[in-house]
């Protein structure tokens, strides 16, 4: 299959993510959003590792993917302690710190 | 066999329709076994069991399944109607696509060694254990769009149960793959031709015997369904033949992860090879090796059901965390140690 | 053979963090205090370690690492502010059950920060940059019962993950267009990026990715939010420290690496630079919480060091260097001294909400006249009043502009300094001039040890700036 | 040999510290006085070891401090800087003794304040290296800043603020006037070198003509700021007024702007490339200070304003004289900057003294004081005379030499520069008539005299402003001396 | 051992997994439609109420989870990432490319420090079920 293709869907993965991140208020769904981006990066990587037939892109995308797991682990920890606190989990109603 | 015959048998569509029968065979072992367990379990509470469909009772389960078929396709109110509907999708998907790479035997013609597989992947035990995990998704979703707090009470303590059980299995998974140095299933199997690896790894043998029945969330581990607290936990608002697909799903799922039980620890197919060169015996006697190792894993699954009493939920999770964790990384070291000392 | 006594402070680092993590668990909350003490020791260890090596050149882990002289020029900062904030937090993290915690979070911080400082290959570049990027989110939550902390920590964290995935996805196209992460390889294989579709558009990203780390307007949003709202000395880390790992980060990649696209890069950061500066400055005259200020004052600082990109002498990347040293003294130090303030209104009162506003300096000078006077020394410096670390590393970066040229860059630089004092100005007037009520209090100790350390920090660099300023220069010529 | 222009820098710094710790006030004043009459000393003994027959940098010290950039510990005095660093070392310790029983909040810091002022001053004069020079002019703020922010009257923050801005601001600017002679320097030889003498020197082979004029100027904005020189001088009144008097005091000492003039800008003017252009501007801003200041002090009702803006008028002398290109107008200059901080400062002392008694300066609700303050008004009067140029004083000689000397390249501002003297001349009496003469306001109350230590203090500067009035040559011919040696260079352009 | 298939051709193992895929998605569908045809239908409301033991069911069903599964998902990404890299690293410790003493000292570190974390857990008692 052509590069291209990949780099494609990368792209419509990754701008999903993007316009989730741009629209959601709810944690949850701005965390599952950044995962996407994150993951549509390594889409990316391994196409590319693939297509250079050189292997770092792959392992590249094994830390890229341990990263976001421990991401998504602190965003979780995050959201939970909001949840405790305000029992919600809007970001837009986080509105202490401003001027 | 000449080359042609090869070309054909490896051409993937071929392939692809050889796995499509033996999702046939699945569904056929699954029926045995549901019914095996039945006739077992009434051995061995001094019951009958099933009788008088059939000699031995044999036909009751497709009895079974007409009144399944026949019986009204309920969807309660309050459900989320596309994920109730979906689920089982989700659940069968899980199942036939581990059933894809796993192999069910092996032919030899003429010594040379051809695996029965739908398909075969040098990754296959990593995809085989990942597809494995969708289960849970859907066993998830059975639980959250049937708006029922047994369901839901069900669905968590599935999660917490295979979040637990899916590390170990993973690390004696990897302990046996740094044996081998593949993670090609077919060649893990073929790596135990002269001995097993449950002799090599008794520890990783445990390890991974218990996570996989905790996995396959058989009894002492079916805390989803413990019937006396949560009716049928998971599943009960199902019906008919909603409630059908998931049961004939996690008894594949028993026949499959068995069949991984072997394939990991029991030498897979391999016998010695004055009998898998004779034409003849090497055609069928491995299969029928392997598929008997099968059974007998099986059997073993059936009698611990009624021989280990159900464990509580912190129980479980405690085992998997406390226990078994440390355990899997020891038989790790254990498998490198062994990998220097062999100098495999 | 790899020598590893040359990732000794690393390894001295990581040990620390492990030995804290372990020790923690086996101490009661009173006795945690034991805790900070290793940490502290390890820092310093670490630093000494760091300065031994000075100088050393090698290469290690298939060319993945890298230790020259500019790596070690910032293990050393970020060795500094570690040190600063782990003295200061003796008192801060005083019979806190979750000690432990934060001293393994800021030292992991740290490592990343470290190794960011040294990787010579994207992959450890991201992974280190990330490393850091987490234990920091964790940091900036770590008042779990404080709203605005938590919501500080919500804002950098997702600010912080869509510049990590923008990063990654920058680094993905450099990957696929030069075949290789290695920063070396990348710099010869820049004609494939250059001839590629990818190429401008790898720039934007990482331009982004790096930019919200640094917090380059308008990628700032999270900044003023999240200093103002995480405790102080962890805002005294992210503004000292985890900002400076972007700026060497930006080193590594865009001289390092994309040298050949230097005229898309550059445009691109002057026009960063002014931006930032200026928003950051103007944004800041409003200001009444002074964390919030020293935020929006450590936007403007950014923007300073930017100009290093654009003006890309060896003059001015010895100046933006120095001014990476110079910036973690100061803004460590002041913001330091602002968890001073805030820890005595906080012990004074319990619920007070924004402890850090202003009007809490109000007569700082009798009350807690060491942390007054500290304070008041940083942010002239911040200004760049001489003679102190700011002046010394502006004058090098704002003459060397000049050098090149960039007369109207330095203008609107040296102009928005100016501005800037306004408001440091106005913090000095209400420590001095502004009457209070408060009783003198007595300065906690470990409050008063880091703050000085800083103030000797600030004026050693500013008094006697040679070896500081010939260390820089030979880390500049790293570069080029 | 002992390395005292470092001591005469350092001692004042090294004394303020002590200062500032010290825990009460009488320990905070003997403090500040002792450190400054080491100062005092050292300063005499510099003094009266000074060749004022050379124009030549002595008690010179170099040493090394940041080779990478060029950047030298470079001290030195000469005939322009001698004398200033002489009207430093004498003032400030009588200013101490000045306020020494002045109640305010905080003594310790405000003595602190003024130790450091003075090392800061003196550092500027000593200075022959930009950066150096650069590192005590912009500490000359700080402790101003304070002083105004924290002891200053109703209006301080915005003083303080307004002073500090625009003064950081201007010298911002002279940096990047430094900055452009540093790099001229450093590509034509290849070696960065920050020293005054040497950059300056270097200014004339910068090649683009633009550049020179706009590095002149620069340089020019910084230092006309800081003097002030219309129209820059709007921090000035603002500042002056609000301070407190020791402040006003020190801001009068702040001869930095003037000695910049001699220092840098004199040097380097026959090397821009519009010599002409330049010299007139000098000229002209320095005609129309003093002209306005002079105006605007006719129409201030607050005594203390009116003395900010004859201030500004008097400063304007300074700028004239410097643009007038002879050595005698610039020595008048020079000894402008000498005589008017002598005078000021009784001038702003007696209006803190009445400020204090009455507690009111506004001219209009004085009067009469003359009957209750006998001893103040002697020295006032003394002062006031001083200041519109009363012959015998030390004013007279510095507007005479300026005036006069001036007329010969620009005869034009000299004459705008008449005009001012009768306006000088009414404000002063005008004012001095209000409010010290007349019949006593009642609404007053009971006032009395000065102390013994205000007495002392202001009485000593009177007499050094008579004493130098008579016999200025222990000044003037230092300044003289340099003067010729500046004008020495102008034969490049024959003038 | 012999390799069996031609692993170049990567695709060509994944297409039976794509035709499982299709099948495993169409299987239940179909077997649903069959029900349709044979199942008699009568509806009484009483039959779509969700079960509680007979007595009519209270509130909704949909709760937030308890905390304790939360902080087992978390120990389980921690240890799931550290399978990720197990998993390719057995791959290259029988190989030429890596020297095998490197290769286990390296994995020997990474696990250490692993099990700080998981000493960290233990004590910390995020592996206790708090019920």
């Amino acid at each position: 299959m052509p590069l291209n293709w990949y780099l494609a869907l990368s792209a419509i993965v990754f701008s999903i993510g993007l316009y989730g991140l741009m629209t959601h208020k709810n944690g949850i769904r701005m965390l599952m959003c950044v995962e996407l981006m994150l993951n549509s990066a390594n889409i990316n990587l391994v196409a590319f590792s693939s297509y250079n037939d050189d292997m770092t892109g792959q392992v590249f995308a094994l830390f890229s993917i341990a990263i976001a797991a421990a991401e998504a682990a602190i965003g979780f920890a995050i959201l939970m302690s909001i949840y405790r606190m305000r029992d919600m989990i809007d970001v837009d109603k986080l509105n202490i710190l401003r001027w | 066999m000449s080359s042609e015959v090869i070309d054909i048998l490896f051409n993937p569509w071929v392939r692809t329709l050889l796995g499509l029968c033996l999702i046939g065979v699945v569904f056929g072992g699954a029926m045995l076994v549901v019914w095996f367990e039945r006739k077992l379990s009434g051995d061995i509470q001094f019951r009958l069991g099933p009788k008088y469909v059939g000699p031995f009772g044999i036909f009751q389960l497709v009895a079974d399944a007409i009144k399944l078929m026949t019986k009204e396709d309920l969807i309660p109110s309050k459900a989320d109607r596309l994920l109730f509907v979906s689920a089982p999708i989700v659940l069968m998907g899980s199942v036939f696509m581990m059933l894809v790479a796993i192999p069910f035997g092996a032919v030899f013609v003429n010594g040379v060694e051809y695996p029965i597989v739908g398909t075969e992947m040098d990754i296959s035990i990593l995809y085989i254990e990942a597809v494995s995990s969708i289960s849970i998704i859907g066993a998830f979703m059975y639980a959250y769009s049937s708006n029922n707090k047994y369901s839901l009470l069900g669905a968590f303590r599935n999660f917490a149960r295979m979040i637990g059980y899916e590390v170990p299995l993973g690390i004696t998974i990897v302990s046996v793959a740094v044996m081998v140095g593949s993670l090609n299933i077919i060649e893990i199997a073929q790596a135990q031709s002269p001995i097993w690896f449950i002799f090599l790894q008794p520890l990783g043998f445990i390890v991974f015997f218990i996570a996989l029945m905790a996995d396959m969330g058989r009894l002492p581990f079916d805390q989803n369904e413990s019937e006396e607290e949560l009716v049928a936990g998971w599943i009960t608002e199902y019906t008919g033949m909603r409630f059908g697909l998931g049961f004939f799903a996690e008894y594949i799922h028993l026949i499959l992860g068995s069949m991984l039980v072997v394939l990991l620890f029991l030498g897979g197919w391999n016998l010695p090879s004055f009998l898998t060169n004779v034409t003849i015996l090497g055609f069928f006697l491995p299969t029928l090796f392997y598929l008997l190792k099968v059974a007998l894993v099986i059997l073993t699954i059936i009698m611990l059901r009624w021989a280990v009493p159900r464990f509580r939920i912190d129980q479980v999770v405690d085992l998997s965390w406390k226990r078994l964790l440390p355990l899997s990384l020891l038989n790790l070291g254990w498998a490198i140690m062994l990998g220097i000392y062999l100098g495999m | 053979m790899v020598n590893l006594m040359l990732l000794a402070p690393e390894i001295t680092i990581l040990v620390t963090g492990l030995i804290v993590l372990l020790a923690g668990l086996f101490l009661s909350a009173q006795s945690k205090k034991i805790v900070g003490y290793i940490a502290i020791l390890g820092c310093v260890v670490a630093m000494l370690l760091t300065i031994s090596s000075f100088g050393t050149t090698a290469v290690m882990f298939s060319n993945s690492l890298s230790i020259d002289a500019l790596s070690q020029f910032f293990k050393i900062v970020f060795l500094t502010v570690t040190t600063l904030v782990c003295i200061a937090s003796v008192k801060y993290t005083d019979g806190n059950d979750h000690a432990d915690e934060y001293y393994v979070l800021v030292l992991f911080a740290t490592i990343g920060m470290m190794m960011v400082a040294s990787a010579n290959d994207l992959m450890v570049l991201f992974v280190a940059f990330e490393l850091a990027s987490l234990a920091t989110y964790g940091l900036a939550g770590f008042e779990k019962k404080n709203p605005a902390s938590i919501e500080a920590s919500m804002k950098y964290f997702i600010i912080g993950s869509l510049s990590a995935a923008l990063l990654l996805l920058g680094i993905g196209y450099v990957y696929g267009a030069t075949g290789t992460t290695n920063i070396e390889g990348i710099a010869q294989n820049i004609d494939l990026l250059l001839n590629s579709p990818m190429g401008i558009l790898s720039l934007v990203l990482l331009i982004a990715g790096f930019g919200f780390k640094i917090a380059l307007v308008p990628f700032h949003m999270w900044a003023p939010d999240t200093y103002q709202g995480a405790p102080s000395l962890v805002s005294a880390l992210l503004a000292a420290g985890s900002k400076k790992m972007g700026i060497i980060a930006a080193f590594k990649v865009f001289i390092g690496a994309l040298i050949a696209l230097q005229a898309d890069w550059q445009i691109a950061f002057a026009i960063l630079a002014v931006l930032t500066m200026t928003y950051g400055n103007i944004v800041a005259l409003s200001q009444t919480s002074v964390k919030r200020m020293l935020a929006y004052s450590s936007l403007a600082q950014a923007g300073y060091i930017t100009m290093a990109f654009v003006v890309m002498t060896p003059m001015a990347l010895t100046g933006g260097i120095l001014y990476a040293l110079s910036h973690g003294f100061m803004k460590a130090g002041a913001f330091i001294a602002t968890a001073a303030v805030v820890y005595m209104v906080t012990s004074e009162n319990k619920d007070i909400l924004n402890a850090d506003h202003l009007d809490n300096f109000k007569g700082l000078g009798r009350r807690m006249p060491i942390t007054a006077l500290s304070m008041t020394v940083f942010v002239f410096a911040l200004s760049g009043i001489p003679p102190t670390a700011g002046y010394m590393s502006k004058f090098i970066l704002f003459s060397s502009t000049i050098q090149s040229g960039l007369v109207w860059l330095a203008v609107i630089a040296i102009l928005n300094s100016a501005l800037s004092l306004y408001y440091y100005a106005r913090v000095v007037r209400y420590m001095y001039a502004k009457p209070t009520d408060g009783d003198r209090v007595s300065e906690p100790l470990p409050y008063v040890i880091a703050l000085l350390l800083a103030v000797a920090g600030v004026l050693v660099i500013g008094i006697w700036p040679e070896p500081f300023v010939s260390m820089a220069m030979e880390a500049a010529s790293v570069l080029i | 040999m002992l390395p005292i222009l470092s001591l005469i820098v350092l001692i004042p710094i090294l004394f303020s510290a002590v200062t500032f710790f010290t825990k009460t006030k009488e320990q905070a004043r003997i403090s500040a006085l002792v450190g400054t009459l080491i100062t005092l000393v050292l300063t005499m003994y510099m003094y009266f070891s000074f060749d004022s027959t050379s124009a030549a940098m002595q008690f010179e010290e170099a040493a090394n401090w940041i080779p990478s950039l060029g950047i030298t510990y470079h001290l030195g005095v000469d005939g322009v800087s001698m004398p200033l660093i002489l009207l430093n070392a004498i003032v400030i310790p009588l200013l101490i003794i000045y306020t020494w029983n002045d109640v305010r909040a905080a003594p310790n810091r405000f003595y602190a304040l003024i130790l450091a002022m003075q090392g800061a001053v003196i550092g500027v004069f000593v200075s022959l290296d930009f950066f150096l020079f650069y590192v005590f002019w912009e500490l000359t703020l700080v402790p101003l800043f304070f002083m105004v922010n924290i002891w200053g009257g109703a209006n301080k923050k915005h003083a303080a603020i307004k002073f500090f801005i625009y003064t950081h601001v201007a010298s911002l600017v002279m940096l990047l006037g430094i900055f452009g002679l540093y790099y001229n320097a450093w590509s034509l030889n290849g070696v960065p070198n920050m020293d005054m003498a040497y950059l300056i020197g270097q200014f004339q082979f910068l090649e683009s003509e633009i550049a020179r004029d706009a590095i002149f100027l620069a340089l020019l904005f910084g230092f006309i700021v800081k003097t002030p020189v219309v129209p820059f001088h709007s921090w000035l009144p603002d500042a002056y007024s609000e301070a407190p008097t020791a402040g006003s005091v020190l801001f009068i000492l702040l001869k930095i702007g003037g000695y910049g003039l001699f220092r840098v800008m004199l040097p380097m003017l026959p090397f821009t490339a519009t010599p002409s252009l330049m010299i007139t501007i000098m000229g002209a801003l320095g005609a129309i200070s003093i002209i306005y200041g002079a105006f605007l002090a006719l129409a201030q009702k607050d005594l203390k304003r009116m003395i900010a803006y004859s201030s500004i008028s008097h400063m304007g002398y300074v700028t004239l004289g410097a643009a007038g290109l002879v050595s005698l107008s610039i020595s008048g200059a020079m000894f402008q900057q000498f005589s008017h901080g002598l005078i000021m400062s009784i001038m702003f002392m007696s209006c803190g003294v009445i400020q204090t008694k009455t507690g009111t300066s506004i001219i209009n609700n004085l009067g009469g004081l003359a009957q209750k303050m006998p001893k103040l008004t002697v020295i006032m009067v003394l002062g006031f005379m001083a200041s519109l140029g009363l012959p015998g004083l030390t004013g007279f000689i510095a507007e005479f030499l300026v005036l006069t000397f001036s007329f010969i390249n620009m005869p034009i501002y000299v004459i705008i520069a008449l005009l001012a003297i009768v306006i000088t001349a009414a404000y002063h009496l005008w004012a001095l008539q209000r409010a010290m003469f007349g019949t006593f306001n009642e609404k007053l109350g009971d006032i009395v005299d000065i102390s013994s230590y205000q007495a002392f203090s202001m009485g000593v500067i009177a007499l050094l402003v008579v004493y130098f009035g008579w016999h200025p040559s222990p000044v003037l011919d230092m300044m003289i001396t340099n003067s010729e040696h500046i004008v020495s260079l102008m034969a490049v352009m024959g003038v | 051992m012999s390799v069996i298939i031609d692993s170049s051709s990567i695709i060509n193992s994944y297409i039976p997994v794509a035709v499982f895929l299709v099948v495993s998605l169409l299987m239940p569908p179909a077997t649903m439609a069959m029900v349709k045809l044979v199942s008699p239908r009568s509806k009484s409301p009483n039959k779509y109420t969700t079960y509680e033991c007979g007595s009519d069911p209270l509130g909704d069903a949909r709760i937030q989870f308890n905390v304790e599964y939360y902080l087992y998902a978390i120990a389980f990404v921690l240890f799931d990432i550290e399978v990720l890299f197990l998993y390719p690293w057995a791959m290259i410790y029988q190989g030429t490319s890596v020297d095998m003493v490197t290769a286990i000292v390296e994995m020997l570190i990474f696990i250490f420090v692993l099990l700080f974390g998981y000493a960290y857990l233990w004590k910390k008692g995020a592996l206790k079920w708090m019920n």
